[in-house]
């Protein structure tokens, strides 16, 4: 992956840099009660997300969770517009129907995030078999986390992809937990990538806090579903560095050194060491797009502070299609 | 006019959709190669091929749970989901996803899923073969309900179904699968809201729904004979309700009867006979009278099964007793 | 007497059961050491232990599956489900399984599951954190569907659910779970299917639910100052419906004002306007009234999430209304 | 197996030939209408039944599916029972309020039948968990058949018995089609028995056909369940040689020859040869025993016909407890 070519390895970077630098943002204006809903992050876990869709054409499809702020914005969506919709603006991607955990963004392929654990598997399926009956060369992917593994949707929709040859990823991100519950306690199997076997499709491995390695893994997944070989399970091992969600406790079942340890294998330190490593003068590359990213999303918030409410005349629009009537007396 | 069977309206609706429309597949349990367990799909694996008639395993919520995924990215699936009794494991992605999808998009994404299979009490089927499940889906927000009585309706509404933009539950009772009507050969489409009046009346107003349509045509002539002229109003959609034209009928005769096989608690009686008494209060000459299948459970045995389901000399009598009010 | 909060209402009449009877465990999700993700279990386990307070992987199907057979075999599963959207992945096996098992088994088994969890809109908790789901739920035979408004309920409905024979669904409004009351420390039980007359008043009826009734008791002050006194019924389950409580009311006031904060088709408010319709006729002196929340999936951002819930002003305004009538 | 002793072998011979006898004439009665609802047979498939439940104690519970005679009988329900049930009688195991899908009885451990694919996984999960919470050393058993394997039930299940080391056997019975559906078009695996490595729990496959391997099997893994070694996952290779529902087609999906050639490995044939193979003057008492069991069914068949049907005034008892009353005023 060293040969990576080093444009590449720096559009990585920004990626992580941008879900990272949002969602502290985001944590901030929690903290300030500027957010009125749940809010989980992804801070730890970027590279799975960014590795993944960097991947990923424009029109190739993800289906994501609870915690899809890192993969709304890694498929494309402008921080603006996920920062407006977790404030709750009428400018926010999902028209501050949605939240957090509401994330649409379809023009970007982002089709959307659930706040039930289980449904992005089945949908990406799903979205696997429409290209299948429409004959394109989309490829669909699912992200989920360690707590979907043991849901039935996991088996039903691994299943139906494999049988059907479907051209979807199924991207789990095992950070260890489900809320609080340790996955070694919830799953008889500590493995999730073993698990293709029992379908018959192939499961990786994969270090999910290293974003070369999740390119790299992700890029032949793609490749083979594109090119009509079937579906792949990628199991991304990582971490989430911050409580399950904004406002939780956090050492109640895990230890501030366990967390510390995994904060000093950050990925995007991880890149960062790398670039430098290759080349001192780098540091300043990455300084300025620091400095860029930060430019981002100060407007980015700015811009969602400054988004209005939607006008709660229109809170029962988009029930139903047909310019929302309920009724159609067609 | 030629007569068709329901089961051959439906099949024509599909395959004429399917035809015109090569977005629409279809996903159940032996609807492919096989045509269904009750036909739904004779004929079309040949025409249309493996992609677009897909036979699944055994995973309710799975497939359910693949529609929308798939309406979301632009085709158009029909889940020939045999008994409603099954998609019970799929109610979350029904209820939370697909009937959701457009309004927590903003209205950017749409679900047309189209969920179809059989419903209703019959043939000792047993409990889990048995149930309706309309009042339920027609409880939540974002689904289109359909429970035809007939042939040319079923036509009507499954193609109009599979022209909607939203997910519609197709709902076929079983015992109505081979009753024949006169359906025209001629393309036709039968909006959703939209109620029959069966047969035309002036004493009392009944409201009934699938089987207990003909339930209650069956004891017209009779109460007819006895001086009582019924009104009788088919909903065909249970969502959305129709209540203008009950509520025109009630104004003329001021009496309302709503005949349901399905559970009264919380049912589609419950909602008439609210939404008549609240908008319709003064045109009441009597009170509201519902008349449901029992609550409970759908036993196995013929005695006991018939016993939980409104029979026709039940259907009677409750409209004197409503004419004595 | 001593106040305390619902959520500490129900921790105790868990707790006490759970030190009489053996046979009672509890499955969850962080249930365990953690106590619940609503505090739900704080302290058991240290008290009871990992077996009687299990752990669940989000299977939601595969545990309340789980309880069936439990239940049927002697034990008594208690299900915390966090939140009641997420039980309806397991929806067949509450509907098909758990609320038929005593039915189909000719009453040779029974299945005394309680499952609970929180309900209700609230926080910009977005629409899969906000359902309600106990329409659908009462619709079906087979099972009490419990509903409380405040710790005192709640913990004599708990204890009740605790020593019932039949699956109990028991739903606890999220806003409402640091709300206080005065509840005594000596053992009591509430019997399922009997209202609590909250106010007494002359002019007309409310039933109110949950979190509604609560927003009803607000502006019943400022109407009595307008001269209109209010009788406020809380039915407290569902089903059964304590309907009887209902009628005598309304056989007093002649008005009748149904105020749930979830969606209007099918709904409990439309199954009391059937009922009262129904047996109260003569009694009514102006149309039933429904306020219910909008029927929409329940949106995030706080202006639209407020939109879709009933207010204390439009209550009071419906009530004038009624009045004017 | 073959040092099993003789008493047992007639017994298993016994048991087999009781189902076979009872279903024989249930399908009948069925062609000749006196069987009002759908009725499912196990012909064929009589040596999982009868293999697994004689390793079980009275106390010990099974969970059974649509196809569930073989197993009622097998676990000891009385034919006559079954039978009154399946006509719709009041004398039936559940009182004419189930029928031929839902079986109940719970004195010799039948917890029942279900008609919808899955529960029946989860419900024996559930009686495990009872046993662990009880400390009795009771085993449990879900049967489910091939189709139900790629249902979440099953994934859910498996998985909870495993984490919580329950003594539970699941026993599939692959008889290679749900309904028209083959096993090897619904499974991205093609064996079963390997998926219990997905959970971390042993999975055996036996030869369905062979009541004494299934009985050595099975015997074996209810053993590790009792002693607290936790659950076994079973795949039993047979076949039905009738249609999947009595008056359904059969030969659109299989071949009369396939029918044939597994009607050769009959299991009751099987077990016949080697007794007799044995011991050629056993065909004497085979013969004495089919007369018993023919005359048990004769028995059986007059009591379910002479029953009378259940009163319809009692249509709305059940639902509820304490007297079936609806709303309890307690
Ligand atoms: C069906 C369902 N059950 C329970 C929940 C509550 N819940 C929200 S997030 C979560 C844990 C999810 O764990 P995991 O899938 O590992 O994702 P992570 O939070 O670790 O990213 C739970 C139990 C839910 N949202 N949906
Ligand atoms: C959830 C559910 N979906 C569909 C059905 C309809 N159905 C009844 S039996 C059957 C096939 C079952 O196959 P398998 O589990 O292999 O059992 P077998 O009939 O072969 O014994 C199907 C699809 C059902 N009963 N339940
Ligand atoms: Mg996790
Ligand atoms: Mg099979």
């Amino acid at each position: 992956m060293n040969n990576l070519e080093l444009e590449k390895k720096l559009d990585l970077y920004r990626g992580m840099r941008t879900i990272r630098e949002c969602e502290e943002r985001l944590v901030r204006s929690h903290q300030r009660g500027l957010i009125p809903g749940p809010c989980h992050t992804y801070i730890g876990q970027e590279a799975v997300a960014v590795g993944v869709c960097a991947c990923l054409r424009n029109d190739d499809v993800i289906f994501s969770t609870h915690r899809g702020h890192g993969h709304a914005i890694a498929k494309g969506l402008h921080p603006r517009e996920l920062m407006a919709e977790v404030f709750g603006r009428a400018t926010g991607c999902s028209g501050g129907r949605g939240g957090s955990m509401h994330l649409f963004a379809p023009e970007v392929g982002l089709m959307g995030t659930s706040g039930i654990v289980g449904p992005s598997i089945l949908q990406a399926t799903g979205a696997g078999y429409s290209f299948k009956v429409l004959k394109t060369d989309q490829v669909s992917v699912a992200f989920f986390g360690d707590g979907a593994v043991n849901n039935g949707a996991f088996h039903e929709g691994l299943n139906m992809a494999t049988i059907w040859n479907l051209p979807v990823l199924f991207v789990c991100e095992n950070n260890q937990f489900a809320t609080e519950v340790p996955f070694h306690y919830s799953s008889g199997n500590p493995s999730v990538a073993a698990r293709g076997a029992a379908y018959g499709l192939p499961g990786v491995e994969v270090d999910g806090n290293d974003v070369l390695a999740v390119y790299e893994v992700a890029g032949e997944a793609i490749q083979r579903a594109r090119s009509g070989e079937g579906p792949t399970l990628i199991e991304c091992k990582t971490y989430r560095t911050r409580p399950h969600a904004e406002g939780m406790d956090d050492y109640s079942y895990r230890t501030r050194e366990e967390v510390d340890e995994w904060k000093s294998r950050d990925p995007i330190l991880r890149l960062r060491e790398i670039l430098v490593a290759d080349n001192e003068s780098m540091k300043e590359n990455l300084g300025a797009m620091d400095t860029e990213v930060k430019a981002l999303i100060d407007e980015a918030e700015k811009f969602a502070e400054e988004s209005p409410y939607p006008d709660p005349l229109t809170a029962e629009d988009h029930v139903f299609s047909a310019n929302s009537r309920k009724i159609d007396h067609a | 006019m030629r007569e068709i069977t329901f089961m051959q309206a439906t099949l024509e609706a599909l395959s004429e959709e399917m035809a015109k429309n090569p977005k629409i597949f279809v996903m159940g349990e032996g609807i492919g190669k096989r045509g269904g367990n009750f036909n739904t799909t004779k004929g079309l694996f040949d025409l249309y091929g493996p992609d677009r008639l897909c036979d699944t395993p055994i995973c309710e919520r799975g497939f359910v749970g693949l529609a929308a995924g798939a309406a979301m990215t632009g085709t158009r699936p029909v889940i020939d989901f045999m008994f409603a009794d099954f998609i019970l494991d799929a109610a979350g992605e029904i209820i939370n996803q697909i009937a959701k999808i457009q309004y927590m998009s903003g209205g950017r994404l749409k679900a047309p899923v189209l969920l179809r299979g059989c419903i209703g009490i019959g043939h000792s089927a047993g409990t889990h073969h048995s149930g309706s499940y309309y009042p339920m889906y027609a409880h939540f927000p974002g689904l289109r309900v359909v429970v035809p009585s007939n042939a040319y309706d079923a036509k009507g509404l499954l193609k109009q179904s599979l022209n909607s933009n939203d997910p519609v539950l197709f709902l076929e009772h079983k015992s109505l699968l081979t009753k024949k009507c006169p359906v025209p050969e001629e393309e036709f489409l039968i909006p959703f809201g939209k109620a029959r009046i069966v047969q035309k009346g002036a004493d009392v107003t009944v409201v009934a729904l699938a089987m207990m349509v003909h339930q209650t045509l069956e004891v017209c002539k009779q109460l007819e004979g006895e001086g009582v002229s019924v009104e009788l109003i088919d909903p065909r959609t249970v969502a959305p309700m129709d209540i203008e034209t009950i509520l025109d009928s009630v104004h003329k005769t001021g009496r309302l009867l709503i005949v349901d096989e399905t559970f009264a608690p919380c049912g589609i009686g419950a909602e008439i006979a609210a939404q008549v008494n609240d908008r319709g209060f003064d045109d009441l000459d009597a009170p509201i009278r519902r008349l449901n299948g029992a609550h409970s459970p759908t036993p196995y045995s013929p005695p006991l099964e018939a016993a939980v389901v409104p029979q026709p000399d039940r259907i009677a009598q409750e409209i004197r007793d409503l004419m004595a009010e």
